[in-house]
């Protein structure tokens, strides 16, 4: 599969401001200028990026309680997120959802979900949705390693087969749930294998690796896409964070963080990519890095000079026309 | 104008929403009916109660999905569907299996609007069988339209006669809101003079089922016809009645009911669900709150007692509110 | 696999009691006397006695909404059954429970259940006990071919597995979930293939017949019953009636049941199995449905006689202790 | 007496009751914590909010026992473990996440006694995190005892401190009953006296955390803190309160409520959840059925309004019942 270089370069930029995104949400978490539950997604970037480079505005995706990497691959505005994170009426939530809720409907954005497993029998509709007006849309959730024991998890897969409605899932494997290693959370021992016995085919990808993820999304996303049902993409892949911000990792093997970093780095691994193919050069990539640094920057500038949220937003929202006929 | 039973009046309704926009479509277990089998007749069951009856025929495998026992499924994907601008009628069959599907319903479908600040709709039906009377026993014969009325972002429509279905099923359907509709399943026989064009009843607006000075009595569901019942019973005694159906417990007409309380100064509320943070609490507490200089006597609550739902028909015919219970009560704020 | 003449005997006559209680059942709803939703088991009697020809008392089982035969085949009272299905204060569940809810904790039947896939959970919770207590029992799950597509139920198989505790889930597959035919509501094509895929070996047994499916679940709860963890039981059956008592069974192919009652019924093939062998005579299998005939004659005789629930026992059996320290 | 916070309470709790009864044990997500990590230090976890730490160290693998994120099934465990003997305390996390696990709770474990016949019995408990205060957003900051409160069958815990968290889980796990327990999470740090050795608080006994003349206020989980606090301003302009905490939903002490609104004829109910069918409603209804005659002026209810959690800090601030709202609400019924 050969890729557009102005694609490659939008692929590296996204995973770039993913990165960024969540390393200086990090730091912001530790100066306390953002509150409740957050967690990060570095390390994943390639999978969100992977996938969501297959997909168009029109297509949906829907996230879990870590979010920020799917929406911004999926093109939510940065600065827009920033804002939620940061509880402003500017957010793209209004401050109103923050880190798990994030949402964009134009962008078909489903949300980031705070409910395990909340995800995948919405985009089962939203396929659903596509199947029954044949407008060639797909619907993508994402799950976890966790995720895929929760029973909305597996009852939206049969649902989708039974349908045979465009509906992809991505697993990203990243090991644990919570404090938990899927060697323990998940009782067999081939979760490729449960999974494709629902009745679809499973594309494996190295989730560290933008270009396999690509690859194995494109054939999931292309199946679905076809009308031949649902598809699934299993990647392996690693956090570089906690499980939250705060979490003291006890589950970790010594070095583990560490290799990770050096080891399964999609960014490096990219530009090692790139510095094999000549395609774009490291002053070129180095170029795109200080964009994304200055976007951020911009964007905590903004959420931290943003209006915040005044009380009688409380009860706007809730309904599109309580007591109205 | 021709008598309907509630059954066909709902139907009634879903063929002629799904007639006259192609986004709207019914999805759950057995609408369609025979799904699979080498030789069986797709279509011909209508869901268990015979609700949908006809709408497969009518409209094909893409409007009418049967789906498997997977309710959390069914709800995600009516709500997945309404996100991208569909307007599903999922049915979840018995409201008690709201169990299995609340996550769905509660916390994501009742929630996107809010926590997407306003920027998503979400117009998806979700319509249940709901209550006793059919020796069901404990899991199938719960109302449940009393707990999802705790939750913000969900409109509760409890229908108590076939007129008020059709006419509140359109406007759930064309509510850009998600709508949970609960039927009482002891009145789909329940038949009245129904329209044959389509017409919608707004949400927020109580029926007036009777006029009356001395008491003011809320009834929800199937206990409307049984308070009807007392209280034309109780006219002979001199009693009048106002009878108000509030038909959706959220949103709920609370002027209609403070207004009546004002005028009459006692007030009875019917239901058939357990006490306990139901629905004749909840209007008590209304006019404990905010009717509270016009009352006269104490609030009367009449409902099921804090256990759950018996087998034997004797056993439920003593669990669920009766006429006589709720004459009693009638005489009881008058005494 | 021999088994001892009394044990054949027994297995029969919980056959034969199943399938004259339903049969007697279904006479007795159609002349008003039962009320409520009644599912018969009719034709799947092999099934439950198969398995519960395996157990003690001490071992659970927990049932469906199609209860009957699992609660007689693991030795529920059937007068007291049949009193509660006429709704008596007298019976198995003093007129609460009705035939969605029989269940006699002092037998090990933690109830039919109301709720598709409600049992499962509660199964692997009474496997749990045994392994935490290392008492040697093991704890049994009915479920339907519907039913297995209910989140709960796969749950409850990953958790079994990840605690490897005692489970054994029995399959039923009686083609039909209520309407709908297993072809269409499993989106895959191998159930049992889709079942093992939890990481559990299933044993399949054709449940038109007592020996196969004594075997199959023999293999199960030996496996289940030596520490292995959880194991699983595929049986095709059929019912002879409809979802419930009322259904017109539009899904039905022509001469679909008159083959079903000819062709797959378990007491013919018993009788058939017994002629070749010769272990019981047919004057003495016809003595043992003497005997079953008048105990359900006596069953209905004593419903129809006993006392009806009063008013005052409605809001008792709630709390054991309600209010009280 | 050493002063403990919630969290260690119940944690004291939960290790007294293990150390002597070998029939309970705790189950849920993370409450060992890091199991099957090759080099994890298993048990090092104890709970997201830390509640069980310890107990894996202190009872192994057999009586703190991890799971898959499957909470339906964790629920059906301990269900299933309490119907053959066993004392299980489940732990699902956040109290929104009973939208994934209700039949197991409502339809199961709530219902078998009763659908029984009285034969049985499921001394299951079940811990939930509760509440706003977080900035945790929609599904994460829901109180949803009030509408498990809806369900008989089930008894309805919810400490306000941490003496009483002790002595309530205790309680809650010596109960033949099923239990929920909420324990409200932003009070986990706070801390008060609390005995060493084991002791119980009866259900259905409130506590009585101040005693006056002139209001009765009635007070659920993190909000009796800051009725408290209003109550105790109000004191310097000569207002004196009774502030009663139910601690069970159900059983509700009625009788406490009564007693206390019969002496001073007003009545102010303060809850976190929002207010439809919710406790504020249901303790106004009751004191509307139950104390009519001596109501001198109308109840008042502070709780949230009709909307999910928001997520922004200002916004869940003005969500929340503030003490301000609460000494307003005492003194509009005093006017
Ligand atoms: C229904 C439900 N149960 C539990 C939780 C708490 N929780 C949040 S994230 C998480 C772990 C998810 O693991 P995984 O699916 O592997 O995703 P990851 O965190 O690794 O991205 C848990 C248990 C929740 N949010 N929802
Ligand atoms: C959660 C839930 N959903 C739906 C139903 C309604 N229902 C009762 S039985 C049944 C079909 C079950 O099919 P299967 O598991 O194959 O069992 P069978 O009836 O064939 O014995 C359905 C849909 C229910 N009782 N509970
Ligand atoms: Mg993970
Ligand atoms: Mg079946």
């Amino acid at each position: 599969m050969s890729i557009p270089r102005d694609r490659l370069e939008r692929a590296y930029r996204q995973m770039k401001t993913i990165r960024e995104f969540e390393e200086r949400t990090h730091a912001e978490i530790m100066n306390g200028q953002i509150a409740g539950f957050t967690h990060l997604y570095t390390g994943q970037e390639a999978n969100a990026v992977g996938v969501c480079e297959h997909l168009n505005d029109e297509d949906t995706i829907i996230s879990t309680h870590r979010g920020h990497g799917h929406c911004i691959a999926k093109g939510a505005d940065v600065i827009g997120m920033m804002k939620e994170l940061f509880g402003s009426s500017e957010g793209l939530c209004k401050g109103k959802g923050g880190s798990m809720h994030v949402a964009d409907m134009e962008k078909g954005i489903l949300g980031a979900n705070g409910i395990v497993a909340g995800g995948p029998p919405i985009s089962v509709g939203a396929a659903l949705a596509a199947k029954i007006r044949n407008n060639g849309r797909v619907a993508v959730s994402f799950s976890g390693d966790g995720s895929v024991n929760q029973g909305t998890c597996f009852e939206a897969m049969n649902l989708a087969v039974v349908l045979q409605v465009p509906a992809v899932f991505v697993i990203e494997n990243n090991y644990y749930s919570e404090h938990t290693n899927i060697s323990y959370a998940v009782g067999c021992d081939d979760l490729k294998a449960r999974t494709e016995g629902f009745g679809f085919p499973v594309f494996v990808a190295d989730g560290a690796d933008f270009f396999s993820v690509y690859e194995a999304a494109g054939k999931a996303i292309e199946h679905a896409r076809s009308g031949n049902g649902p598809a699934g993409v299993f990647a392996e892949t690693g956090r570089f964070h906690g499980h939250f911000v705060g979490d003291p990792q006890a589950y970790r093997a010594e070095g583990e963080l560490d290799d990770l970093r050096e080891n399964s780095c999609c960014l490096k691994n990219f530009r090692a990519k790139m510095a094999q193919t000549g395609e774009i050069s490291a002053a070129e990539l180095d170029a795109i890095d200080a964009e994304v640094m200055a976007l951020i920057e911009a964007s905590v500038a903004a959420a931290k000079a943003a209006p915040r949220p005044t009380a009688e937003q409380v009860t706007q929202d809730v309904y599109i026309n309580y007591g109205a006929a | 104008m021709a008598e309907k039973t509630m059954r066909d009046a709902i139907n009634e309704a879903l063929h002629q929403a799904m007639a006259q926009d192609d986004s709207v479509f019914v999805i759950g277990e057995d609408v369609a009916g025979c799904n699979g089998s080498p030789s069986g007749d797709v279509g011909a069951v209508g869901g268990v109660f015979g609700v949908t009856g006809g709408l497969y025929k009518a409209f094909g495998p893409n409007r009418c999905i049967d789906t498997p026992i997977s309710e959390s499924a069914i709800v995600g994907a009516a709500a997945g569907a309404a996100l991208v601008g569909m307007r599903p009628v999922a049915e979840i069959m018995f409201a008690d299996f709201i169990g299995v599907c609340m996550d769905q319903i509660v916390n994501q479908m009742g929630k996107f609007r809010y926590m997407f600040g306003g920027k998503s709709k979400c117009p998806a039906v979700i319509r249940f069988a709901s209550g006793g009377g059919f020796s069901a026993a404990g899991q199938h014969s719960q109302s449940m339209y009393q707990v999802m009325t705790s939750f913000p972002g969900l409109k509760v429509v409890i229908p108590s006669n076939a007129y008020d279905a059709k006419g509140l099923m359109l406007q759930a359907i064309a509510d850009d809101d998600p709508v949970l509709f609960f039927e009482p399943k002891a009145l789909y026989q329940e038949a009245c003079e129904v329209p044959d064009e389509m017409y919608t009843i707004p949400f927020g607006e109580a029926g007036f089922v009777r006029e009356g000075d001395d008491v003011t009595v809320v009834a929800f569901g199937q206990m409307v016809n049984r308070a009807a019942a007392a209280i034309d019973a109780l006219e002979g005694e001199g009693i009048s009645c106002d009878l108000i159906d509030p038909r959706t417990s959220s949103p709920l007409d609370e002027g209609a009911i403070l207004e009546s309380v004002e005028a009459t100064g006692r007030l009875v509320v019917v239901d058939e669900s357990p006490p306990r943070c139901g629905l004749t609490a909840d209007i008590a507490g209304l006019a404990a709150s905010k009717a509270f200089h016009s009352l006269k006597a104490p609030v009367q609550q009449v409902c099921a007692p804090h256990s759950p739902t018996p087998f034997s028909p004797e056993l439920e015919a003593a669990y669920l509110p009766s006429v006589d219970k709720i004459s009693a009560a009638i005489k009881a704020t008058l005494a």
